[in-house]
């Protein structure tokens, strides 16, 4: 009843582990997909060489159920996918500082994916992340060119996302991931100075869902894509208005650093309550509240 | 974040013992928090105790120790890490670090079950305890070398890996594919050792 | 000790109610002034002629702390101002869907103002605020040459903020007002659709506060404008945070609506304790935080 | 927005009775919600009690009250408005308006003041109470056209405005520059025909 297809993908249920969660430690994200059956991992965001993630403090947690975070795309570089047997669905997040870099590291991720996820939009490492999302047709349309796998390309909820939306899919892009975190500050008012280490980072959890429903509704309304939709999801409740709005899939993310991986059975158990009292499939719901 | 004050300190051997306030979800035994100091550095410490809004730790570093006194508050974040078991009580540790394994033991005591500490050393704490009790949860904390000496099921106290970004989503806190600041801070010897 | 001049008025405190939260009845104003002495009430946006308010719902508290309204600037008009009494300072908002209506909106303000707060980011609104942002130098430029009181310009939180906020000034603005909401949705997941009758609507209150530490920091440490922070201001660590952060002044607005006028005096007690214990002055900490 | 359930409901008179799971900040006798039909509307309510996240309203509307019942759940918003002052308190009401005066009553009654009801035809409702009591507070809620009935310290039901915008920042609920949805729905009578 809640199974999805998601770009050809068949998924058990529509609630995926959003990128940045789980730690690219084989074992242990073998032991999330055993004990918590996520419909998928997407994997934190991995470039083609090693990069440093800034120092610590990277994490705050800054309102109830709202995060603050500037990890700045810190991974082991994409070839640690190579030994990597996960038993689950991959969805492999990648990101770079340039075309060349993106594509390459699309290439190299895609021999574990079940879908590789294009990062255009973390406000957290200049030269990356948003600063790429200019170039998101070029982008697009390279790694479409050298991967089978589907191409979902992450956006930010910034002023013109749909119309990078419309670009990504120009270039080919299989859907969107929408959204990435905010970019926001939290200052100490003693020590008079930012939190993090970086100064800004992005803010996730409950405090940007209004915004994740509002920029996937634009984007649904305008091209009818397939969303992956993220952004303060803690509730099926939560969940439902995206899909209202126009995501196929939702991603967890904050919810699960607030209450653990045991969320995502909340979700399924939630949703399925609510579609079998209405007597509907999740394909009837999705983008219902936006459709012209 | 959370904005704490110092309640009450003392010097307990080499260490000194520190009471905040804290307007957090409540720790259970075995979780650790982290205290920030802004765009510097986090720091773990592990819960010793817990009561009505206050929360106890171990400070053993004396210049991190004078620099939470000397502030107006300090910014905490947590409870991090998995809560242990509640059974019968067994703690074993190093005079240095008996701390670690102080609020396994008081929260047991206060449930009704046994509570030991098995001290390698002189602790600043002792739990009397009827003979022959049979243990069900072994809480340990010893520097990392001692690890041979402690019985395979023991939940040990790891504090030889970088916990920094707490909820664990860098990884850095990998021990052998567990993730100390999630799975752990105490993790069964044999995860450690494997 | 924490008296300030916004641009040669003087404050007897840095909190200002801002703009929306006192509804234009003048007995009201009057008895708000009386009762709760703000250093000055922000008006709601008036435009020149009468404009209805959006059908409710308009307001829903969506989070804690966090509200969505879609007003739509419903005002009776400026020519109201005319025969309005209230006995503290006034800071005057107007908008408007044309040059030529805001510049008419704030000669009219201007008689009973302190300061003319150039509303020109409402999300709520097609036509007006956010859609007039594109001419905020010309804006500027024209109501600074037909009126003597200081004009401020609000702006919203959108990716060229920093830019505008240069043309604002550009054009001779004395300050900015930042932010205004951001643009979000709220779905009925029953209903299957929005919960505002306008479809989208603002968010503000603590969702938003540290993309407003974020904004005001950007604009400060680019051009050391006075700025009127507001966001999700509740304590007077959400204050210190935008004051760190560059703000002048700061408006309180959604901590109104959820604790009342009371939670000024809250804010000014705890502002004053935090200042005498430091022995500072508010003066030395704006835009600590960012200073370069 | 707090979603709510029907818990109960029953007729009284041309009204219902209906007591919705509310979690939300307590309302106090003399407050009212909003109920809001998503896209549609909003609603005011009069609370008329409060009990352990359980709240009763009465609703006079027939078709409203259909709608509610065959909902999953409703949104409601609130409480706003004043509380009025607790007392020795007289309720002042028309047989169909008696639920407005229901909760300061009841709540009076329930910190051991004095309470009574003077209904103009039959309420649902009766409060017995002692001879010759000093009334501290009296409420009422009658047409507009009866107010001249009423004393000039009567707090009254203001229910002729608009009081959509709850929080008052439409200025839409105005009484004579006071708002009725901020400051009432109680006014002083002195405040309504000044």
């Amino acid at each position: 009843m809640y199974s999805i297809r998601l770009s050809g993908i068949e998924l058990r249920d529509p609630f995926v582990i959003a990128s940045g969660i789980v730690p690219d430690v084989p074992e242990y994200m073998a032991r999330v997909c055993q004990e918590f059956s996520p419909s998928a991992i997407t994997t934190k965001t991995f470039t083609l060489n090693p990069l440093e993630p800034h120092k610590p403090p990277t994490l705050v947690k800054i309102s109830d159920g709202c995060f603050l975070n500037a990890i700045g795309l810190g991974n082991p570089g994409i070839k640690v996918m190579g030994s990597m047997e996960v038993p689950c669905n991959l969805f492999v997040s990648v990101g770079g500082s340039s075309l060349e870099e993106i594509v390459e590291t699309a290439i190299i991720g895609e021999g574990k994916a079940s879908l590789i996820e294009i990062n255009l939009s973390s406000p957290n490492r200049r030269g990356y992340g948003a600063d790429t999302a200019k170039f998101v047709r070029e982008i697009v349309k390279e790694v479409k060119g050298k991967v089978r796998k589907p191409i979902f390309v992450k956006l930010g909820p910034w002023d013109n996302v749909v119309d990078l939306a419309g670009k990504a899919l120009e270039g080919g892009a299989d859907g969107l991931t929408l959204i990435n975190t905010v970019k926001g500050m939290k200052l100490d008012v003693d020590a008079g100075k930012p939190v993090l280490s970086y100064g800004t980072g992005g803010v996730s959890g409950r405090c940007i869902h209004p915004l994740a429903v509002r920029v996937i509704g634009e984007v649904y309304s305008e091209y009818s894509a397939q969303i992956i939709g993220t952004g303060g999801v803690f509730s099926w409740e939560d969940a439902m208005e995206l899909f209202l709005a126009g995501a196929t899939a939702v991603g967890v993310g904050s919810a699960i650093l607030e209450r653990g991986f045991e969320v995502l059975n909340e979700l399924r158990v939630g949703l399925t309550a609510f579609m079998e009292e209405k007597g509907i499939n999740l394909s009837d719901v999705i983008g219902m509240a936006v459709r012209k | 974040m959370i904005r704490s004050k110092v309640v009450e300190y003392s010097e307990v051997g080499k260490s000194h013992r520190i009471v905040f306030t804290f307007q957090g979800r409540r720790p259970l035994p075995g979780q650790f928090i982290a205290l920030i100091l802004p765009g510097e550095k986090e720091i773990p410490l592990g819960v010793t105790d817990y009561n009505d809004s206050t929360i106890e730790v171990y400070v053993d570093s004396p210049k991190l120790f004078k620099r939470i006194l000397s502030s107006r508050y300090v910014v905490l974040e947590g409870p991090f890490g998995k809560p242990i078991p509640m059974g019968n009580t067994l703690g074993v540790a190093t005079e240095d670090l008996f701390h670690d394994v102080l609020f396994p033991l008081r929260e047991a005591k206060r449930k009704g079950f046994e509570a030991s500490l098995e001290c390698w050393g002189s602790c600043g704490a002792d739990f009397p305890h009827r003979e022959g009790v049979k243990w069900d949860v072994v809480v340990a904390s010893v520097p990392r070398e001692m690890l041979d000496k402690l019985p395979r099921s023991t939940m040990v106290y790891v504090r030889w890996v970088n916990m920094n970004c707490m909820a664990g989503v860098c990884g850095v806190c990998q021990v052998n594919g567990n993730l100390a600041c999630v799975d752990g801070p105490f993790l069964e010897l044999r995860k450690i050792v494997a």
